[in-house]
């Protein structure tokens, strides 16, 4: 019996790419994306993971949908370990796990309608078999994320970008998930629209008790919807904490360059910025500095 | 008493799409004195980027200006012939793009890039324009600048490129720079070091900016004066401290209360602007903002004016007329300060 | 497939009055070609002493050097041309997609051998391998078509391979394959519904190159043989007659060039109406 | 950059070898009996069976393509199954002529096409533009045996201009008479090139005018003029090195249906007699050399195109 509540579990995750080859065809060029990542996401809680561009961020939520093999390290979800599952194995972890992804004009396929689309995973996990209940569970679940009944056989570019993330949001609840990765899910969107789409995440995840990862680059909304966050730099963690003490009591110099950087909406703020080069030898493993507050720094 | 720079007049610009015309800017009318910064903020759609475009003269098919009169000091530009135009563009009037990715000619080396411009408008010799150059770069902040000179544009980051942007837009020492969402395709600590420049280049000359953007904090963080656009026209127009302080449009209220607030402990709840952005391919007359308004009512589907709240402070909602206040006033104020609390 | 592309390309089409002008042609040339045999005149009936006639209102294409109908064996011969060229885009298109999406969507091993594969036969000089081919096997309209078919797919493959790999990575390819959609799914419902209008562009622009290798093949006197005739092969004959009888080396010709004229304006069109790039936001 | 050349180089190796294969294959699969060219009816089947044995036709077919790999690392590709010749010496005697007829040709139509591309590109949709690319058009869509036939009765029958077909006149050993009947051949050919590059340039220009970097040069004040010559030009001219790489095998082996119509004693017409005669060596040997020049001129072109983009030629 299990008596912590870790629903994902991330073993030393490594994710190499192969860049160049050389003339026998064998690697010489290797980007690390995701070198060496450890973190546990509880049932029922946030986890926010930021960063910038290149930083490995994006990757982590792939490999978490095994979108990928891992180059090393596991991943458990609920105590199993996916690393090594063939696709076979893997299906009642894909129900599981769910995914929102960033840019609303390609996450959705343009020559689907609302109800093909949310039916889709429906379809792969044989839910809802009969016609006609599916259609009233999708429509149900359109509801649920402020579309109407009327949209169902509406094709994605008779949607705004606002109403296409809650289309895929729609899609993702479809199965009865989990775990809901959400890899950029605003990034795309205005301002004002953005937050509509948090606020349902964060309804939906009342009502469903689900779990989240919400990778994001913009750092205001990731403090306002995550319980916890790991702030990543070039493959790595270099700080795990919740969200107040990370954005309050910041230990690594990165994460106090990354807050100091963030615009301020407010004339009178004064913000002092803080630089930070990286240091030489790369970054070290992380330790614990207080209570749930982990940093990679000496 | 500054200077007048530019006047924007009554701009309208139209695009030709299958579906119709798409009127990206209905009426904006804007002005810019010397040395000052002003910020346009607005959404996707708002016509802010189509509103710099015109103001460079870039607006080509199937886009159209259709009416409205732009000067820049003392010279109409709209009936300005495109050889003159060649001379203001990138000499006294420059710009700077949003995806440095894309701005530069990748078969082209940096030095190429600058010392074409420089050479265009300024004359200089092929040596002289070389030194200026190097110097501009150095000023810019990118190290080693001859040998940087000899690179090509893939051998930069997006934020050194974006650099080279601003030394090439400054290298002619313009009278007004425009920055098109200048930091949006850069990650966060990029966009302070880019900002941080364009504030130390602007304090040491006396150039007037207009920085576009859809990012509040950059605006609060950079601007001295403000205009809100939203589907194609200017809805409020102040200073930066009457703008964040004290909005006087439900569409700037809305914007300023959906950002998360920066409090600890108690997870407050976003407040979004509900529906989406008007279409402006055939738009609905009236007010633009009129479906997503909290406070909308029956005035609402006539074109509010300009009503003039403070000096400078313009905002174009009806809220602000004198009889509607009155009428109002019975009721209980709706509108909160959600804006300025927690400051 | 989308039915904004639709409409966009319907637009397309119907602004292009040269697209509409090449669509009419090719109607009446594939009308003529089906409707070759109600033409009054015999295509292989020979007439000694009518020979070489120029045009009249009985022949109006007049007669060849044995007399025969021009005009009933330019019918004929325009139903093998299209006919040949047709099916051999449909040979290369098939083949051609299959080996594409396949090799873009799998990757490894299997991408590089069939790329190899592909570079192999792209490095043979294809028209001296047509000609060798058509020699050895027995020639007919089936060889041809194979043989035709068999040497224009590579383009295919490859453009419809990088196709294939920009779309693997579209969030909605990638969202499939994370909720358990197998990978003959993902191809059918997601990938392929998207390179359709690649696929109809490239294939448009195959029936233009298969009509006009078919013609020099035919010219060459390796197609189709006598005493059935395309218009490449009733080119050859009427070369022997360029001095006494010119218009018998005309006709056939201006018929090659207008039909392979209006697919090539067709492709064109198509490619215009069906892949603009994405609506930037 | 040498790594590439080297495995570009490397790769060369067992592709050639594979389409000798495949040529050699096909060959073998034919159901035509090239000994039956030698045979004249009084003779006895003995003496048919030596004609086999002499030329090595009695051994299995590993061997025969490995007597013939042997024979091709002298520098032999073996003797025409029909005069005897040495294939090599008879694909050198007419190197000249493919060569000559071919490079004028591409020379030609790369001059014409580039400012014609050029044009039709930032033109788009005028007058030039529209003219420009039905051109193009006809030159992809025409028969080029039937445009020689028609130039051939026009030029050669009716006003007696230019020769009909051949390379020289009988007798006469003057380089102007050379070209006099090349004129013909050589505006077929490059008519047929010139086609395609000038869509490529065409299609190039316009793709480029819409990139980000040329509105923002326009944004600095440059005239059209400047960023269609200083800005674009170079990018546009890059694919064609791609193009003109490919076109090197077709410098040697020729244009056969160009060759055949015109009587141009090159390559081309020397490969189309070797079909009709299934004659295998002169065929393999012709097939071999144009794999070869096409897989060098991709590696031309590659090695080309990197030192002429940046993008390339940096990145080591």
């Amino acid at each position: 019996m299990k008596e912590d509540n870790v629903l994902v579990d991330v073993r030393g995750l490594k994710k190499h790419f192969v860049k160049g080859r050389d003339i026998w065809g064998r690697g010489t060029e290797v980007l690390k994306a995701v070198d060496g990542v450890s973190f546990q996401i509880h049932k029922g809680e946030t986890f926010g993971l930021v960063g910038e561009s290149g930083s490995g961020k994006s990757t982590v939520g792939r490999c978490l949908l095994r979108l990928y093999d891992y180059t090393d390290g596991a991943v458990l979800f609920d105590g199993q370990d996916m690393s090594a599952l063939g696709e076979k194995k893997l299906k009642p972890f894909r129900r599981r796990i769910q995914s929102i992804f960033q840019d609303p004009y390609s996450s959705l396929n343009p020559g689907m309608n609302v109800l093909e689309l949310i039916g889709e995973p429906m379809n792969i996990h044989g839910l809802y078999p009969q016609a006609e209940e599916r259609k009233e569970a999708i429509a149900s679940l359109l509801q649920k994320v402020g579309l109407k009944r009327e949209h169902l056989y509406r094709y994605p570019h008779e949607f705004s970008g606002g109403q296409r993330q809650r289309i895929s949001i729609a899609r993702a609840l479809s199965v009865r998930p989990e775990f809901v990765v959400c890899d950029e899910p605003i990034s795309a969107l205005d301002v004002s629209v953005q937050a509509q789409v948090v606020n349902m995440l964060e309804d939906l995840q009342q009502e469903f008790g689900l779990t989240y990862l919400f990778i994001a680059h913009d750092l205001s909304m990731v403090r306002h919807i995550s319980d916890r966050i790991g702030v990543m730099y070039h493959g790595r963690l270099v700080e795990v904490a919740d969200s107040d003490e990370l954005y309050e009591n910041p230990l690594h110099p990165y994460t106090k360059a990354l807050l100091s950087s963030i615009p301020v909406p407010d004339p009178h703020a004064v913000v002092e910025r803080i630089e930070w080069q990286p240091e030489e030898g790369g970054v070290p493993e992380l330790k614990e500095a207080s209570p749930g507050h982990f940093v990679a720094f000496e | 008493m500054t200077r007048r720079l530019l006047t924007v007049e009554d701009l309208n610009v139209s695009f030709e799409t299958r579906d119709g015309e798409n009127q990206a800017v209905r009426g904006v009318s804007l002005h810019i004195d010397q040395g000052e910064t002003l910020g346009i903020v607005g959404e996707s759609g708002s016509g802010k980027s189509v509103t710099a475009k015109s103001i460079m003269g870039l607006i080509a098919p199937p886009g159209r200006m259709k009416s409205g009169r732009i000067e820049f000091a003392g010279t109409d530009l709209a009936g300005l012939e495109e050889k003159d135009w060649r001379r203001i563009r990138g000499n006294r009037i420059a710009m700077v793009f949003q995806d440095p990715m894309t701005s530069l000619n990748p078969v082209k080396t940096i030095g190429d890039h600058l010392t074409e411009v420089i050479r265009r408008h300024r004359g200089l010799g092929k040596a002289e324009a070389r030194q200026e150059a190097v110097r501009l770069l150095r000023e810019v902040g990118i190290t080693e600048p001859e040998r940087r000179l000899r690179q090509y544009p893939h051998e930069f980051s997006g934020g050194m490129r974006q650099r080279v942007m601003i030394a090439m837009a400054l290298s002619c020492q313009p009278e007004l720079l425009i920055a098109d969402e200048p930091t949006t395709a850069l990650d966060v600590t990029i966009q302070a070091q880019i900002l941080d420049l364009l504030k130390q280049l602007k304090d040491q000359s006396n150039l007037s900016v207009v920085l576009i953007t859809h990012d509040l904090g950059v605006v609060a963080q950079v601007c001295s004066r403000v205009a809100v656009m939203y589907g194609g026209m200017v809805m409020e127009e102040g200073t930066v401290e009457e703008i964040f302080y004290r909005p006087k449009h439900p569409y700037t209220q809305g914007l300023l209360r959906s950002v998360p607030q920066r409090k600890s402990g108690y997870r407050e709840r976003l407040v979004p602007i509900e529906g989406s952005p008007p279409d402006l391919i055939d738009p609905p007359a009236g007010c633009p903002f009129r479906e997503r308004c909290p406070h909308a009512m029956a005035k609402c589907a006539q074109l509010p004016p300009r009503f003039e709240i403070g000096p400078g402070h313009r905002a174009m909602c009806w809220l602000n007329d004198e009889s509607v206040k009155e009428e109002l006033a019975a009721r209980p104020e709706p509108q909160g300060g959600a804006a300025n609390e927690g400051r | 497939m989308n039915r904004t592309k639709w409409r966009n390309l319907k637009n397309e089409w119907l602004s292009n009055k040269i697209g509409i002008a090449a669509s009419v042609v090719l109607a009446i040339l594939v009308l003529g070609a089906i409707g070759a045999f109600l033409s009054p005149n015999d295509p292989n009936a020979l007439d000694v002493l009518g020979k070489l006639k120029p045009p009249s209102a009985n022949h109006w294409f007049g007669t060849d050097e044995y007399g025969r109908d021009y005009f009933a064996r330019a019918l004929y011969g325009g139903r093998v041309s299209l006919l040949v060229g047709f099916s051999a885009m449909i040979v290369a298109t098939i083949v051609g997609t299959v080996v594409g999406v396949v090799s873009g969507y799998f990757g490894g091993w299997l991408d590089n051998l069939l790329m190899r594969l592909l570079e192999i036969i792209m490095s043979i000089p294809s028209f001296l391998v047509m000609l060798l081919l058509s020699v050895l096997l027995k020639p007919g309209i089936v060889t041809l078509v194979i043989i035709i078919g068999l040497l224009m797919w590579m383009n295919m493959a490859r453009i419809i391979r990088a196709e294939t790999l920009a779309a693997k990575e579209r969030e909605y390819v990638l969202y499939a394959k994370a909720s358990g959609q197998g990978a003959f799914g993902i191809i059918l419902r997601h990938i392929l519904p998207g390179i359709v209008p690649v696929i109809i562009v490239s294939a448009t622009n195959n029936i233009a190159s298969a009509i006009l290798m078919e013609s020099s093949l035919s010219f060459l006197g390796f197609g189709i043989q006598p005493p059935n005739a395309t218009w490449g092969s009733m080119l050859t004959s009427a070369q022997g007659h360029i001095m006494d009888a010119p218009y018998l080396a005309l006709l056939p010709g201006a018929l090659i060039l207008l039909t392979v004229l209006c697919f090539n304006i067709l492709g064109d069109i198509l490619r215009v109406g069906l892949e603009p790039k994405l609506v930037k936001r | 950059m040498r790594q590439l050349i080297v495995r570009r180089l490397l790769q060369t190796i067992p592709l050639l070898f594979f389409v000798s294969i495949a040529c050699f294959a096909l060959v073998k699969l034919a159901p035509g009996d090239p000994v039956l060219s030698f045979v004249t009816p009084n003779m006895h089947p003995e003496d048919i069976e030596r004609i086999r044995h002499h030329l090595g036709l009695d051994q299995p077919a590993y061997m025969q393509y490995l007597l013939w790999l042997k024979e091709m690392f002298r520098g032999n590709l073996g003797y025409s199954l029909v005069n005897h010749q040495p294939v090599a010496h008879q694909i050198i005697e007419r190197i000249p002529a493919t060569a000559g007829l071919m490079g004028s040709a591409l020379l030609l139509a790369v001059l014409i096409a580039i400012p014609l591309g050029l044009a039709a590109g930032s033109q788009r949709n005028r007058w030039a533009d529209k003219l420009i690319n039905l051109i193009s058009y006809i030159g992809i869509s025409i028969p080029i045996f039937w445009l020689a036939i028609m130039l051939i009765y026009l030029f050669a029958i009716q006003l007696h201009w230019l020769p009909v077909m051949g390379m020289r006149t009988i007798g006469k050993e003057s380089a102007m008479d050379v070209i006099k009947h090349g004129i013909l051949p050589c505006s077929v050919l490059a008519f047929s090139f010139l086609s395609t590059y000038v869509r490529y340039i065409r299609s190039g220009t316009i793709g480029q005018l819409k990139e980000e970097y040329v509105q923002i040069q326009y944004a600095f004040g440059s005239s059209k003029r400047i960023v269609l010559f200083r800005h674009v030009m170079k990018h546009v001219l890059l694919p064609i090195i791609t193009l003109l790489g490919m076109s090197m095998a077709e410098l040697v082996t020729g244009a056969i249906v160009t060759e055949t119509v015109f009587s141009w004693p090159g390559i081309g017409s020397l490969g189309m007699t070797a079909v009709k005669g299934l004659d295998y060596p002169v065929i393999m040997g012709i097939t071999l050399l144009s794999a070869l020049l096409l897989i060098i001129g991709n590696l031309l072109a590659d090695i080309l195109y990197g030192f002429a983009d940046p993008r390339i030629k940096t990145t080591r």
